[in-house]
C-alpha cells in the first residue's frame, strides 16, 4: 500500500479547466452531444452527455439508470436467501461468478458456516476463470474502442473455451447460479481438470500474441498513454477499485487484502500500474494491469488445480436458511474491482435489504474527472478502459 | 484511342458512351470482388469463415447485398436538408468515378489520354471531400457533421504527401501522363520506378532508397486518402457511429459504399501506375500486349488493395492530431527529404 | 484502532454528535447525527490516526418503523480498519448533511439514496435522481412503496 | 539531440510493430477457423446442459415445491385434492399421488434457466433439458401446459372434491349440532368444534375418476 498524498479538505472537481491534448487552449461555441444511449462504444445503454469545444470536451454528464432492474427490490421480496443468487449473476452478466462469490461469502458470514475445502478451492478456480473471460471482454472491447476489430474475436475465442468449461460444470454458459449457500450446485465433472490444465497451457501464448498485436502496437500505445489520467489520491478518494485503482499504482487487492476464500494459500501478487508508456494512470496502464492480471489468474489457477482437495462440496446448513437478526458488509474482487454486498436479516428467511455495491457504478462516477480534456475519441477510451457492465451499475 | 478519330459526331458521342461506361462495369464487378474479399480476409484473420450460405462459399453474397440495398426504403430524416443530402452521394461518387478517366488500364485503354493526367487526378478526386461535407452537412446530424469536418481537414492534408510523391515520380519520369509514365518503367521488374526506374546504374543504386521511401509514403497517404484503417476516422465506428453516413440508407449508402471502393483501387491504380509499371509485364517483354497489360494492372492494383484490406484489419485507429502529426510532421518532411535527394541524384 | 477507540475519540471531540453505538457485533457501528454527518465525515478522513480515505459503500435503509438511514461503510487504505456509521432519520423529515465533499464517490451513492429512499441530501452539488425516470413519483425502497398503476400513460406491471 | 532520436524512435517502433500485427494477422489467414456453421453443425451440448424445463407430469404429485423455488415464478400449479376413493397410482419413485394436478404452467419466457427447481423436487419429474431452440412467433406459445387432464375430469375431480367436503362440513355441523346439544344438556362440555371447511374429507365411496395419462407436451 503506497502513500496517499492529501487531499484538499473539500474536494471539488474543476469543470472550468480546459486543455486541448495538443497544449493549448482554444475556445469556440460549445456544443452538447449525446452519446448513447444507443451509441456503439458505450458497452451498453449509458448516456453520456458530453459538452464539446471542437472535438475537445469539457465537461461529461453521465445518465444511468437505462437498466435499471430493481435488483435490490427483488431481493428484498423473494422467498428465500437462495433465490436471489439468480438475480446477482444478472448483475455483471460478464462475471457471474464473482457476482455469486460476494453474496455467497456475505450469507455464509451471516450465518457462520465454515464450507469445506474443496469448495473453496473449486470457487477459486471458477472465479479466476471467470475473472480471465471478463477480462478478455473488457481488453477485447477496448480494442474496438481503439478501432483494432481482430483483437475482439480473438478474445471472444478464447473465452469461450471458459465458458464450455463452465457449461460443462453446471450447465449454463453465462448465468451459472453455480454457488450456493454453503457449497455449490454441482462438483466438478471428471474431466475439468485435465480441461482446464489443457486451457491454461493453450491460453499464455495467447495473451503474449495479444499483447504483441495490440498492447505494444505504436499506434495503439500512443492512442492510450497519457489518456484519462486518473491520479493516486482521485482514484481513493472515489473509492474506484480493481484494474482502475490498481491501473493508478495504488497497490491494492481485496484477495489480498481483505482475504477470503483460500487466496493466501496460494503464490499470486497483483499487479499495478507503473506508467511504462506514459503516466501512471493512465488509460494504458489500466489495460495493461487487466492483461497481466489475466497471467497471474492462469498461474491462480493453475496451482489451484493442482492442490485441488478431494471431498464434500456441500457444507451441512439449515434447509432454510434464516441467519440471525444482524448486518453484514462482505466484498470481494471482481474483475471490475471490489463488489460488496451490505445484507440486513431481520431473522426471517428473506433478507430484509441487500444493496450492491456495485464496482462498474462507483468507477463510473469518476469518469467526468479523468475525460475533461480530453478528445471525444479519448472519452471513448476512457469510457472503454473504466471497463463498466451497465447491468451492475444500473442493478 | 487514335482508332476513333474520324466517326462524325454520332459516332464519336457512341464511342465516348461506351468507352466511359467500361470503366464503370470494371468498378462494378471490382466492387463486388472487393468487398467480397474484404469479408473473407477479415473473417480467416479473425479465424472465422464469413458468408457460407449464398452459393459456393458466399460468392454471391455481394450480389444478394446489393439487391437488398435496392429495395431498402428510401429515408431522409425530416430536419436534413433534401437537396444536399440527395445530391451528396452522386458527388462523391463522381469524384472517384471522373478520375478513372485518366487511369491507364492498358496500353490501348485509358479514359482520356491527357497529359496532365496525374495532376487531374489528384484535381478531381478532391471533389470528394465537397461531396462528404455536404453529406455531413445535410444530414443534420452532430455525429455526421463531425465526421464530414473530420473527413475534409484530413483528406485536405493528405493531399500535400500525396501530391509531393507524385511529384517525385514526375520528377524522375518527366510526365504528368499516366501512360507516358508507365512506358517509361517498361522492361521487367527492375525498370519499375519503386526500384528507381530504367536510369544508370550508380545513379539507380543511389535513388532506390528514396523511391522505396516515396512509394511507401504515398501508401500510407493513399490509406488516408480513403478513409481507410489506420485513417478512417470520419467514419470511426465507435467514435462517431458511421460518420459522415450516418444517416444515409438504401441506395444512397451503397453508393457511398461503392464510391469507398472505387476509391480504393484509384490510389491503388494511380501508385501503381507511378511506381510499380503500370500495365507493364514484370517480366520485360514476355506475357506483354494489351491484354496481359489490363490483366497485369489489375492484378497489381489488387495486391495494393489487399494491402489496404490486411492492414485495416490489424490495425488500431489513430487520433485526430496524430493524424495530422503524421502528415505534416512525418510525412511531408521526408517527401521534401525525398525531393532533394532525388533531384540531386537525377541532375548527378 | 479499534472500534471502541474510534468511538471513544470521537466522542471525545464531537460529545453528543455520536447517538448511539453497538460495538459488540461483527461489523461495530456508531450512530452519528444526520446534521454532524460532514464534520465527522471530515474528522474521520484527515485525523491522521483515522485517516479513513476510502468510503466501501453507502446505503439507505428503511427500517420500517418510521425511520430512514444511511449507512456508511468507511475504510482506511493507510490503517486498515474499518467502521460503520449511521445517520437515522425520520420519515416525515429526512434530511441528513452530504459526505460528498469528502469522499468523492459518495456523490452518486447519495443521489442513489435520495432516488430510491427521498432522504433529501442536505449541501449534495447535484441532487437528482439517479436511476429512476426524473418525474417518477414515490421512492421505490421504500418498504411502504405501492407501484404506480400508470407512468406517462404506460402500464407498470407488465 | 533527444527529441530527434525519439521522433525517429517513434517511426521505427510505428513501423515495426506494424510488421509485427501484420505478421500475426496473416499468420492467422491460414490457420483453420474457429467457428461452426450453426443450424448445419451443432455442438454437442454436455450432460448438464440447462435450457428448456421439462416436466415428466406422470411422476408429478403436485406438491408445489419447484413453483417455490422458482425466483421468477414462472410455474404455475393448481391442485385439487383427491378423494380417498380415488387411486391416482403411484410414481416412478414409488410414491403415492394424492393430488389432481389440474394445471401446470411453465411460462419459458420468464425462464431464467437457474436450475433452482430441479433439486427441491421429490419425485424428479422437473428437469431441464437439453433442447435449446424453441422460440415462437407467439408470446402465448410460449406457456407451457404440462397437465394432462381433459377440463371434463377437471370438473369432475372439482365437483367430487366438492362434494365431499360438503358432506364432511355436513357431517361436521351435524357433530357440532350433536356437541352443542350434549353441552346444552351437559354444562362441562367439549370444546365448540370450529373447524375450517377444508377438513379432510369423510369417507365415501364413489367410481374413480378417470385419469388419462399422456405425453405432456405444450399447447
Amino acid at each position: 500500500m503506497s502513500e496517499t498524498k492529501t487531499l484538499p479538505t473539500e474536494y471539488v472537481s474543476h469543470p472550468g479547466e480546459i486543455k486541448s491534448s495538443l497544449g493549448h487552449t482554444v475556445r469556440t461555441d460549445e456544443m452538447i452531444i449525446n452519446m448513447g444511449p444507443q451509441h456503439p462504444s458505450t458497452h451498453g445503454v449509458l448516456r453520456l452527455e458530453i459538452v464539446v469545444d471542437g472535438e475537445i470536451i469539457v465537461d461529461v454528464i453521465p445518465h444511468i439508470g437505462y437498466l435499471h432492474r430493481c435488483f435490490e427490490k427483488h431481493a428484498e421480496h423473494m422467498t428465500n436467501y437462495q433465490q436471489v443468487i439468480p438475480y446477482c449473476d444478472r448483475l455483471d452478466y460478464c462475471a457471474a461468478i464473482n457476482e455469486e462469490h460476494s453474496y455467497v461469502l456475505a450469507v455464509e458470514r451471516m450465518l457462520k458456516i465454515e464450507v469445506p475445502e474443496r469448495v473453496e478451492y473449486i470457487r477459486v478456480i471458477m472465479a479466476e476463470l471467470q475473472r480471465i473471460a471478463s477480462h478478455l471482454i473488457a481488453v477485447g472491447t477496448f480494442g474496438i474502442d481503439a478501432g483494432a476489430f481482430t483483437p475482439f474475436l480473438y478474445a471472444f475465442h478464447d473465452r469461450e473455451l471458459i465458458l464450455s468449461l463452465f457449461e460443462m460444470t453446471c450447465g449454463a454458459r453465462l448465468l451459472y447460479n453455480y454457488f450456493w449457500i454453503g457449497g455449490l450446485s454441482h462438483d466438478l465433472p471428471p474431466q475439468f481438470v485435465d480441461k482446464a490444465k489443457e486451457f491454461c497451457t493453450y491460453f499464455k501464448p495467447r495473451i503474449k500474441e495479444f499483447n504483441d498485436l495490440l498492447t505494444y502496437n505504436e499506434i495503439f500505445v500512443k492512442r492510450t498513454a497519457n489518456v484519462g489520467v486518473l491520479p493516486q489520491d482521485v482514484a481513493i478518494n472515489f473509492a474506484c477499485s480493481g484494474p482502475m485503482l490498481r491501473g493508478s499504482g495504488v497497490n491494492w487487492d481485496l484477495r489480498r487484502d481483505d482475504p477470503y476464500s483460500v487466496y493466501h494459500k496460494i503464490e499470486w501478487e497483483p499487479k499495478i500500474g507503473k506508467g511504462e508508456m506514459g503516466t501512471v494512470g493512465d488509460v494504458w496502464d489500466r489495460h495493461i494491469v487487466r492483461m497481466r492480471e489475466m497471467e497471474e489468474s492462469v498461474k491462480i489457477i493453475e496451482q489451484a488445480l493442482a492442490a485441488l482437495p478431494a471431498g464434500n462440496v456441500q457444507a451441512a446448513i439449515p434447509k432454510r436458511i434464516r441467519p440471525d437478526a444482524g448486518e453484514i458488509y462482505a466484498r470481494t474482487e471482481t474483475p471490475r474491482g471490489e463488489l460488496g454486498f451490505y445484507i440486513i436479516s431481520d431473522g426471517s428467511g428473506t433478507p430484509y435489504r441487500v444493496k450492491g455495491r456495485a464496482p462498474a457504478f462507483v468507477n463510473l462516477s469518476v469518469l467526468p474527472e479523468i475525460s475533461r480534456g480530453g478528445m471525444i475519441a479519448d472519452l471513448v477510451l476512457i469510457a472503454g478502459s473504466v471497463d463498466i457492465v451497465l447491468g451492475q451499475v444500473d442493478r | 484511342m487514335e482508332a476513333f478519330q474520324n466517326l462524325g459526331f454520332w459516332g464519336t458521342l457512341l464511342v465516348t458512351i461506351v468507352l466511359s461506361a467500361l470503366p464503370l462495369v470494371f468498378v462494378l464487378l471490382y466492387a463486388l470482388v472487393t468487398i467480397y474479399l474484404e469479408m473473407k480476409v477479415a473473417a480467416h484473420v479473425q479465424d472465422r469463415v464469413a458468408y457460407m450460405r449464398t452459393g459456393w462459399h458466399g460468392v454471391l453474397q455481394p450480389i444478394a447485398d446489393f439487391i437488398k440495398l435496392i429495395q431498402k426504403e428510401d429515408i431522409i430524416s425530416v430536419a436534413a436538408n433534401k437537396k444536399l443530402f440527395i445530391l451528396a452521394p452522386y458527388i462523391v461518387f463522381m469524384g472517384t468515378y471522373g478520375a478513372y478517366a485518366a487511369i491507364p488500364f492498358s496500353s490501348i485503354f485509358i479514359g482520356a489520354n491527357i497529359d496532365l493526367g496525374a495532376f487531374f487526378i489528384i484535381g478531381i478526386s478532391s471533389l470528394v471531400v465537397v461531396g462528404i461535407l455536404m453529406a455531413g452537412w445535410a444530414s443534420n446530424n452532430k455525429w455526421s457533421i463531425f465526421g464530414a469536418v473530420r473527413s475534409a481537414a484530413q483528406m485536405i492534408s493528405y493531399e500535400i504527401p500525396t501530391a509531393l510523391a507524385v511529384l517525385i515520380a514526375v520528377m524522375i519520369t518527366g510526365s504528368l501522363n499516366l501512360q507516358e509514365v508507365t512506358k517509361f518503367q517498361a522492361g521487367g521488374i527492375q525498370n519499375w520506378l519503386i526500384f528507381g526506374g530504367p536510369l544508370p546504374l550508380l545513379q539507380k543504386i543511389l535513388i532506390t532508397p528514396f523511391t522505396l521511401i516515396t512509394f511507401l509514403i504515398l501508401f500510407v497517404a493513399s490509406l488516408a486518402e480513403v478513409n481507410r484503417t489506420p485513417f478512417d476516422l470520419p467514419e470511426a465506428e465507435s467514435e462517431l457511429v458511421q460518420g459522415f453516413f450516418t444517416e444515409y440508407s438504401g441506395m444512397r449508402w451503397a453508393l457511398f459504399y461503392v464510391a469507398e471502393y472505387a476509391n480504393m483501387f484509384l490510389v491503388a491504380g494511380v501508385a501503381v501506375a507511378l511506381f510499380l509499371g503500370g500495365w507493364e509485364s514484370p517480366f520485360g517483354s514476355f506475357l506483354s500486349g494489351p491484354i496481359w497489360g489490363l490483366f497485369w494492372f489489375i492484378i497489381k492494383g489488387m495486391v495494393l488493395v489487399f494491402l489496404q484490406i490486411w492492414l485495416r484489419w490489424t490495425l488500431p485507429r489513430l487520433r485526430v492530431d496524430q493524424l495530422m502529426y503524421t502528415s505534416w510532421k512525418v510525412l511531408t518532411p521526408f517527401l521534401f527529404v525525398c525531393i532533394i535527394a532525388i533531384g540531386l541524384i537525377l541532375v548527378l | 484502532m479499534t472500534a471502541q477507540e474510534i468511538h471513544d475519540s470521537l466522542k471525545a471531540k464531537f460529545g453528543d454528535a455520536v447517538l448511539d453505538a453497538k460495538l459488540d457485533v461483527m461489523q461495530p457501528w456508531l450512530s452519528i447525527a444526520p446534521d454532524r454527518m460532514k464534520d465527522i465525515a471530515f474528522f474521520l478522513r484527515d485525523d491522521p490516526s483515522m485517516q479513513f480515505d476510502y468510503m466501501m459503500c453507502l446505503s439507505g435503509v428503511d427500517y420500517n418503523d418510521g425511520r430512514l438511514g444511511i449507512v456508511y461503510h468507511l475504510f482506511s487504505m493507510v490503517h486498515r480498519h474499518k467502521i460503520v456509521l449511521k445517520a437515522f432519520c425520520t420519515k416525515e423529515n429526512p434530511h441528513v448533511r452530504s459526505v460528498s465533499s469528502v469522499w468523492g464517490t459518495a456523490n452518486w451513492h447519495e443521489r442513489e439514496v435520495f432516488d430510491m429512499y427521498g432522504i433529501t441530501i442536505d449541501e449534495h452539488p447535484d441532487l437528482r435522481r439517479l436511476l429512476m425516470p426524473d418525474d417518477w413519483e414515490g421512492h421505490p425502497l421504500r418498504k411502504d412503496y405501492k407501484v404506480p398503476e400508470f407512468y406517462n400513460g404506460m402500464k407498470v406491471p407488465y | 539531440m533527444t527529441a530527434v532520436r525519439i521522433y525517429f524512435n517513434n517511426i521505427w517502433l510505428a513501423l515495426s510493430s506494424i510488421a509485427i500485427g501484420m505478421r500475426i494477422t496473416m499468420s492467422h489467414l491460414f490457420v483453420k477457423s474457429v467457428t461452426t456453421q450453426y443450424p448445419d453443425v451443432k455442438l454437442k451440448m454436455p450432460e448438464r446442459a440447462r435450457n428448456r424445463l421439462y416436466v415428466n407430469i406422470d411422476d408429478c404429485i403436485g406438491c408445489d415445491q419447484c413453483s417455490m423455488a422458482c425466483p421468477v415464478d414462472c410455474i404455475t400449479i393448481e391442485t385439487i385434492k383427491s378423494t380417498p376413493d380415488q387411486d391416482l397410482g403411484t410414481t416412478s419413485t414409488g410414491q403415492k399421488k394424492r393430488l389432481h394436478v389440474p394445471v401446470f404452467d411453465i411460462d419459458i419466457a420468464k425462464c431464467c434457466y437457474c436450475g433452482l427447481c430441479v433439486p427441491p423436487c421429490p419425485t424428479e419429474c422437473i428437469v431441464m433439458t437439453d433442447v435449446y431452440e424453441f422460440s415462437e412467433f407467439d408470446r402465448k406459445n410460449l406457456i407451457y401446459n404440462f397437465s394432462v387432464m381433459m377440463p371434463q375430469d377437471i370438473e369432475q375431480a372439482r365437483a367430487k372434491l366438492k362434494k365431499a367436503e360438503e358432506e364432511a362440513a355436513a357431517k361436521k355441523a351435524a357433530a357440532a349440532a350433536a356437541a352443542a346439544a350434549a353441552k346444552a344438556a351437559a354444562p362441562p362440555a367439549a370444546p365448540p368444534a370450529d373447524k375450517p371447511a377444508g377438513a379432510p374429507p369423510s369417507q365415501q365411496p364413489s367410481t374413480p375418476a378417470s385419469d388419462t395419462p399422456g405425453q405432456p407436451g405444450k399447447s
